[in-house]
């Protein structure tokens, strides 16, 4: 009977699991859980400050799901050493548990640059897990000036779910724009001006260079009093268990296409990795939702003796605020050509390179884009289908008749 | 399992698919009440080719189903074949439409994510676009499974 | 004004008996006439008759025919007509019993005669047909004057009365058969009328019959083109025509004619060998029209034997009972065990099924 | 000159939710979207009623009522009289029209009524005992033969085998789509009994439902090759149309297109003409010619049906063709459909059906050759009653093509000669021809001979008969009512109450 061992109870370990018992029903499997909550996807959290679901509801799987998997979880606890050689881990207890395959799904950590005076501000909060969530809850009253760093995914979710609950937000972000790193300016300015619409201000362009208690000090001068800080510039992997075992690691965990990290028997899965990104042809960090749980699925599948691959992953995302919704996927390469369609209530930009779809950008009009994915995740060539159509709207329609008759005719 | 399947050479192209679609799942027991003076938000979509041929889309209830693994709220989930949404835990963010390759999972009315259920949440108890196809376009049958 | 048999369908409910001696013994009417009594209630005095088949051992070269005359005047035309194609060997009235219960009576006549040779040598028919059609044309177009039996060595004898008071009154306990037949009528549209009881006879053919087919009008309309006059528009009448066509003019062999007039199932037909299966498709597609369909159960008489036969779905009485080398059929089991009071072996032949009996060669 | 439109589009504007599938499904271009006022919109002058957006309207929105805007009452002039007129005096053409006579003359079925066993003898009951609709149509042999060994020689002419007295009338391809045919075909199939191809030849498709095709040779010849000969089960010899009797039949080159005119043999986009007669046939002792030239092109292995409408003397027209060596007639009575038809001759020329189909039985039972032929009625064959009182009356079996066209989707507007029927069938536009599915097109034909089939056997269990020989000219079993002396002669039949 194999023993499997999972560090981390996120997604990406949700994702193991399920791998391992799609292959094995016998094993032992053993979760090293930091958090004290059942595994939940962590970006519910501003849906939970918008009371769009619970903590109950928030639940990843069914509460009976560790007992139908024969799971059993160390709640509280973390890895503090992985030793390849012996295939053991020990924990901050000190227990030590052998593995015959073990998975880090240890996810990432924000990451908050050195600023002057944080030490002064008293109530300051990350937004990554529910706990984080509880506690700005616990904080933040509705006459609470709110000031959050970064204008990133988390920043503005956080900004999102706070709405309604606090007197004031203040979104601050060094970059030009808001959602940087998946918008371009122009759907950005739209993000924004949506935002603003509802509320949010921006200070872009600048970032706090001090803090004075409840007073912080942008880098152009201006002052923000706030009540509430939250720190949402960005997120670092978390590499250092396989990097101390002396595993590969960049800025995150490197993994082949099997999940399988540099050590023996060591797979690894989710936010704390780094992967190839079949759009743009790199490996970066993706720290994304359905990536992770496919990860994870795949290391699971792997190590319970099956053959699973996860070679097509790309970059992307959904995010909406304030009901207008955004969907980004792929990379927009140098060069590339594109497609756009825009108006007062909507844009889509469409990146094509070398006969592929590389990538798109689409807010306010969000029907049936999957098919677009499909297009940059299957690298059809678009020769082979009618593009001319599929720009228009997105459709099986312009597909051809074998790929429609394939899908429609028979089980996929 | 029993999928929904389309036979495009008899599809006419009358759309009364999204209709019924959009009423069986209105939860309301007069077409009427439930449809007029709205914009429909059916399960299946009428398309239709260069060549004009026409033909219904919806869930196919995928093998491996790529919308259940990116649910972010875990609330798609694939109950003896058939994929389904918890619309209790859905918070709306759309990842599904985003991955769904078939352009099948679509927003509803309310800004939640709506697929095909093949009507057994509703009072149907067949899936209604079949029943209320003219022309047998539509059909509810077992043709096997993929590999 | 009722109408008159012939000029309206009759149809009836009866009692049928039978008796016949596989040794070609001889008996005289007083069994078949007490296998009546049992089932006084199945006829309702508008009917009754008996077929005989032996009883003219002396002129068994000649037709024996047995007519009915309203008066004297019909006699003579009949008479006439017949002379000029037939030897007439013997007239002669037939003795009958006064009794109360039978009134009415017409002239009964027992005419023996043979055709004329130069007749039959004219009209290039043999000596049946020739038969056949004078007594047709008799019957269709001589009013008041009415062949009932015109076989060889048979007779028919009916009334209108009960049959056990027919019998009586034509005295068969004087007469020797090895095989009679009986009936009892209780028909639904008619006063009463003595042609129109049975036993209905064509040259050795008798018949005795219970039901009401009803596939009469389109057994009638075919047979019809064929010569025959349906005049007193009874099921015994068409049945004993179609009898006539299918044994004498087609030369199909009892069971084959069984299987037109009570075909099997096609699903049984259909289930059969293949020589089988062709043999009964091919009646049923060649003489589709006399297909007799409704309740029947019929007691064909010929010269020699006889044949029993209810229809496909039995949906009349009618029971065997055989002792040595005696056979006896009957609507009800009671007939017979007047007959035959310790017999044994009785049963019911199934829907379709024909009984067929026939008096060993040479004994009659 | 402009009229008001006969039919009036009434929408129910509170029950419209704008789903627009009336716009979509009518070929006329009645119905359509106004984006400006939110609204449906019609032009009712291009209706012709032929129920389809109604038929599809899910909310049921939508009514088409005759109009009420009428010219002065006039019980010589009709309405339709006079428009008519005005018509003619427009174009100076001869009017046409499509399927049966709608005109109120004597339906005779419904003045027959059945019979029904009671005390006397039993009826039977369907549900319990075998109930026996198989039918053979050819030539009996006037006597039986022994072989050597004295079993019956059970050779027999060539003969059609069906397993319920009705088949589906000659429809031509052309006339109506190929899903109509498909249907058909795979109905005649699944049933067991045949379909007809009309004078439009046999598409290549359909060569394997031979076994229940009649294959039909009329006067324009068309589609008529040995290999379309041999592929049926019996070939029939159009003479004669109930809807138009006396004329041939005109398929317009908008509808020989494709594969229609292929399978004719001809142009494609020709006309296609059959003449009025065959001009081979001028008289009786031609057609026996052409029977037999028939005959030996295919080894004598199939019976030959000789097709006649019913004209005034029909019994002789009859008995001519029983001695033709035919060895089937069908009469084609003058309610029976069409696909096209000059509305004078339609409404006009030849006899019902009833009283053709019973002086022909008479007669040929007269002249004692009833066995030699078959007789097939048709000419609006509605009902199983109808095909009982039928078979009653003498047929053998009956043909029909209005009941099976309705059984497809047709709603009986009229407007087969447009060639835009909006419900697939009279039409060659594959966007409608598409409208009919030949699974729901068969099923539903299946369906209704089903239904048929159960009720024949109710009907003939009623009367105590369990086999369909039982009933074939078994007049006993109907009586009419409202019937002169003189009709009920014709019919053989008595009247209620004797």
């Amino acid at each position: 009977m194999k023993q499997y061992v999972i560090i981390g109870n996120g997604a990406a370990a949700a994702g193991c699991i399920e791998g391992i018992r799609a292959v094995d029903t016998a094993g032992s499997i053993t979760v090293i859980s930091a958090e004290q909550h059942p595994v939940y996807c962590r970006p519910l959290i501003s849906y939970y400050l918008q009371h769009k679901t619970d903590l109950q509801r928030m639940r990843y799987r069914s509460e009976t799901f560790y007992a139908d998997n024969h799971v059993s979880v160390a709640f509280g606890r973390t890895a503090i050493e992985i030793s390849a050689d012996t295939k053991e881990i020990t924990l901050d207890s000190g227990e030590i548990i052998a593995y015959d395959a073990l998975c880090v799904c240890t996810g990432s950590s924000p990451f908050v640059p050195p600023m002057q005076g944080l030490e002064t501000v008293e109530k300051q909060f990350a937004f990554m897990t529910v706990d984080d969530a509880l506690a700005i809850e616990q904080a933040v009253t509705p006459e609470s000036n709110v000031l959050i760093i970064g204008a990133g995914l988390i920043g503005l979710k956080c900004a999102e779910g706070l709405h309604g609950r606090a007197g004031s937000i203040t979104v601050c972000d060094l970059a030009p724009r808001v959602l940087s790193s998946i918008l371009d300016d122009k759907c950005a300015a739209m993000m924004q001006k949506h935002l603003e619409a509802n509320g949010i201000r921006f200070l872009l362009g600048t970032s706090a260079k001090e803090f004075r208690g409840s007073k912080a000090v942008m880098q152009s001068g201006e002052t923000v009093d706030f009540d509430v800080l939250v720190l949402a510039v960005g997120v670092r992997a978390n590499t250092a268990l396989v990097k101390n075992a002396g595993g590969d690691v960049n800025r995150g965990i490197l993994t082949d296409d099997a999940c399988k990290t540099s050590l023996p028997d060591v797979y690894a899965a989710g936010d704390c990795t780094e992967y190839h990104d079949i759009s743009s042809d790199s490996v970066k960090v993706m720290a994304l939702m359905p990536n992770a749980y496919m990860q994870g699925h795949t290391a699971g599948v792997n190590m319970a003796g099956g053959a699973a691959v996860f070679d097509n992953a790309i970059p992307m995302n959904s995010i909406g605020f304030f009901g207008l919704h955004c969907h980004t996927a792929g990379t927009q390469p140098d060069g590339c050509e594109m497609y756009e369609e825009a108006d007062e209530t909507h844009i889509k930009r469409l990146f094509v390179k070398n006969d592929r779809l590389t990538g798109f950008m689409l807010i306010g009009h969000m029907h049936r884009t999957g098919i677009y994915t499909a297009l940059i995740r299957n690298q059809t060539p678009l020769s082979s289908v009618d593009f001319a159509r599929l720009r228009i709207e997105p459709q099986l329609a312009a597909m051809g008749a074998d790929y429609r008759e394939h899908v429609l005719k028979g089980a996929v | 399992m029993k999928r929904i399947y389309v036979k495009e050479e008899w599809c006419l192209g009358c759309r009364l698919c999204e209709y019924n679609c959009a009423f069986a799942n209105s939860g309301m027991t007069d077409m009427v009440k439930a449809l007029r003076g709205k914009e429909i938000h059916p399960r299946i979509q009428v398309e239709t080719d260069a060549d004009g041929i026409t033909y219904a889309v919806s869930c196919r209830h995928c093998t491996d189903p790529i919308c259940v693994k990116s649910c972010i709220a875990g609330a798609i989930s694939k109950k003896d074949g058939v994929i389904e949404i918890d619309h209790s835990k859905c918070v709306g963010c759309l990842t599904c439409v985003l991955v769904c390759p078939y352009g099948c999972v679509v927003e509803d009315e309310g800004g939640a994510a709506q697929k095909c259920e093949l009507c057994m949440k509703n009072t149907c108890g067949a899936p209604a676009c079949v029943k209320g196809c003219p022309n047998g376009a539509i059909v509810y049958e077992e043709r096997g499974e993929a590999e | 004004m009722i109408p008159l048999e012939g000029q309206v369908r009759i149809p009836s409910g009866c009692a049928v008996s039978a008796m016949i001696s596989r040794d070609g013994r001889r008996m005289n009417g007083e069994q078949i006439i007490q296998s009546m009594v049992p089932m006084h209630d199945r006829s309702n005095g508008l009917g009754g008759g008996f077929a005989a088949y032996g009883i003219y051992p002396e002129y068994k070269d000649f037709y024996a025919l047995h007519i009915f005359f309203n008066d004297k005047s019909c006699q003579n035309e009949c008479m006439t007509l017949l002379k000029e194609y037939f030897e007439i060997v013997q007239d002669e009235h037939i003795k009958v019993r006064k009794i109360p219960q039978i009134t009415d009576e017409p002239i009964i006549r027992r005419v023996f005669v043979s055709p004329m040779q130069s007749v039959l040598r004219h009209l290039q028919i043999d000596e049946k047909e020739l038969v056949v059609r004078t007594v047709n044309r008799i019957n269709a177009q001589l009013d008041g004057s009415y062949v009932f039996s015109c076989g060889k060595n048979m007779g028919a004898f009916k009334a209108v009365g009960f049959p056990e008071d027919v019998g009586r009154y034509y005295r068969l306990e004087e007469y020797e058969a090895y095989c009679w037949t009986a009936h009892g009528r209780y028909p639904t549209n008619t006063p009463g009328w003595w042609g129109g009881a049975h036993p209905f006879c064509m040259l050795d053919y008798s018949i005795v019959h219970n039901g009401e087919i009803s596939s009469y009008d389109a057994n009638r309309r075919f047979i019809e083109m064929y010569g025959y006059k349906c005049t007193l528009q009874t099921d015994t009448e068409v049945i004993t025509y179609i009898a006539d066509y299918l044994l004498r003019r087609q030369g199909l062999t009892l069971e084959e004619t069984a299987a037109v007039i009570a075909a099997p199932f096609w699903s049984t037909i259909d289930a059969k060998p293949e020589a089988e299966k062709q043999m009964y498709t091919y009646l049923r597609n060649v003489f589709p029209s006399l297909l007799v369909t409704g309740p029947f159960s019929i007691i064909l008489g010929f010269e020699g034997g006889l044949m029993a036969l209810n229809d496909r779905l039995k949906l009349r009485s009618m029971v065997i009972g055989e002792q040595d080398d005696m056979v006896y059929i009957a609507s009800e089991e009671a007939a017979i065990r007047v007959m035959a009071p310790d017999i044994r072996n009785i049963w019911s032949p199934a829907g379709g099924e024909p009984v067929i009996v026939r008096v060993k060669e040479g004994a009659f | 000159m402009n009229f008001y439109p006969e039919f009036e589009v009434v929408r129910n504007d509170s029950r419209c939710i704008r789903c627009r599938v009336c716009e979509r499904q009518c070929a006329n271009e009645v119905h359509w979207y106004d984006a400006d006022g939110k609204v449906m919109l019609s032009d009712e002058s291009k209706c012709v009623n032929c129920q389809r957006c109604v038929t599809l309207c899910p909310t049921r929105a939508l009514k088409i009522v005759k109009s009420d805007c009428r010219l002065r009452e006039n019980a010589n002039y009709s309405d339709q009289t006079i428009k008519e007129i005005y018509r003619q005096a427009e174009t100076g053409g001869v009017l046409l029209s499509s399927m049966g006579n709608p005109n109120p003359l004597p339906v005779y079925w419904d003045k027959i009524l059945i019979n029904a066993s009671q005390v006397t003898n039993p009826p039977i009951d369907p549900l319990r005992e075998p109930m026996e609709t198989r039918v053979f149509l050819g030539k009996k042999p006037e006597h039986i033969t022994r072989n050597a060994d004295g079993t019956l020689n059970t050779q027999l002419a060539p003969q059609l085998t069906l397993s319920m007295p009705v088949m589906f009338s000659a429809m031509s391809y052309g006339s109506i789509s190929y899903n109509a045919h498909a249907s058909l075909a795979r109905a005649a199939s699944a049933l067991g009994i045949c379909y007809n191809t009309g004078e439009g030849g046999l598409h290549e498709d359909f060569y394997k439902y031979g076994k229940n095709t009649i294959v039909q040779v009329a006067s324009g010849r068309f589609g008529v090759h040995k290999d379309y000969l041999e592929a049926g089960a019996a070939i029939e010899i159009k003479m004669g149309q109930g809807a138009k009797p006396g004329i041939g039949g005109h398929l317009p080159g908008t509808k020989a297109v494709g594969d229609v005119a292929k399978t004719r043999m001809i142009p494609e986009g020709s006309d296609a003409i059959s003449p009025a007669p065959h001009h081979d046939i001028y008289s009786i002792e031609d057609l026996r010619q052409l029977v037999y030239s028939l005959k030996e092109a295919t080894e004598y292995r199939l019976p030959v049906i000789v097709k006649v409408a019913a004209v005034h003397n029909i019994a002789a027209i009859a008995s001519g063709i029983a001695r033709s060596g035919a060895d089937i007639i069908a009469i084609d009575g003058f309610r029976g459909g069409t696909g096209a038809a000059p509305t004078r001759i339609r409404d006009n020329d030849g006899i019902p059906i009833e009283p053709a189909l019973a002086a022909v039985d008479k007669r040929l039972r007269d002249e004692g050759i009833r066995n030699n032929v078959s007789i097939v009625c048709g000419g609006s064959v509605r009902s199983a009653s109808d095909v009982v009182k039928a078979i009653a009356l003498g047929a053998d079996a009956c043909y029909i093509a209005t009941a099976a066209c309705l059984a497809m989707g047709c709603h009986l507007c009229r407007s087969c000669h447009t060639g835009k029927c909006n419900w697939g069938i009279a039409t060659q536009r594959p966007d409608l021809v598409k409208r009919l599915n030949p699974d729901i097109g068969s099923q539903r034909l299946i369906n209704l001979m089903d239904a048929w089939r159960h009720e024949i056997k109710e009907l003939m269990g009623g009367m105590g008969i369990n086999s369909i020989e039982a009933l074939r000219g078994n007049r006993l079993m109907l009586r009419g009512v409202g019937l002169t002396e003189k009709e009920l002669e014709i019919l053989g039949i008595a009247h209620a109450g004797e």
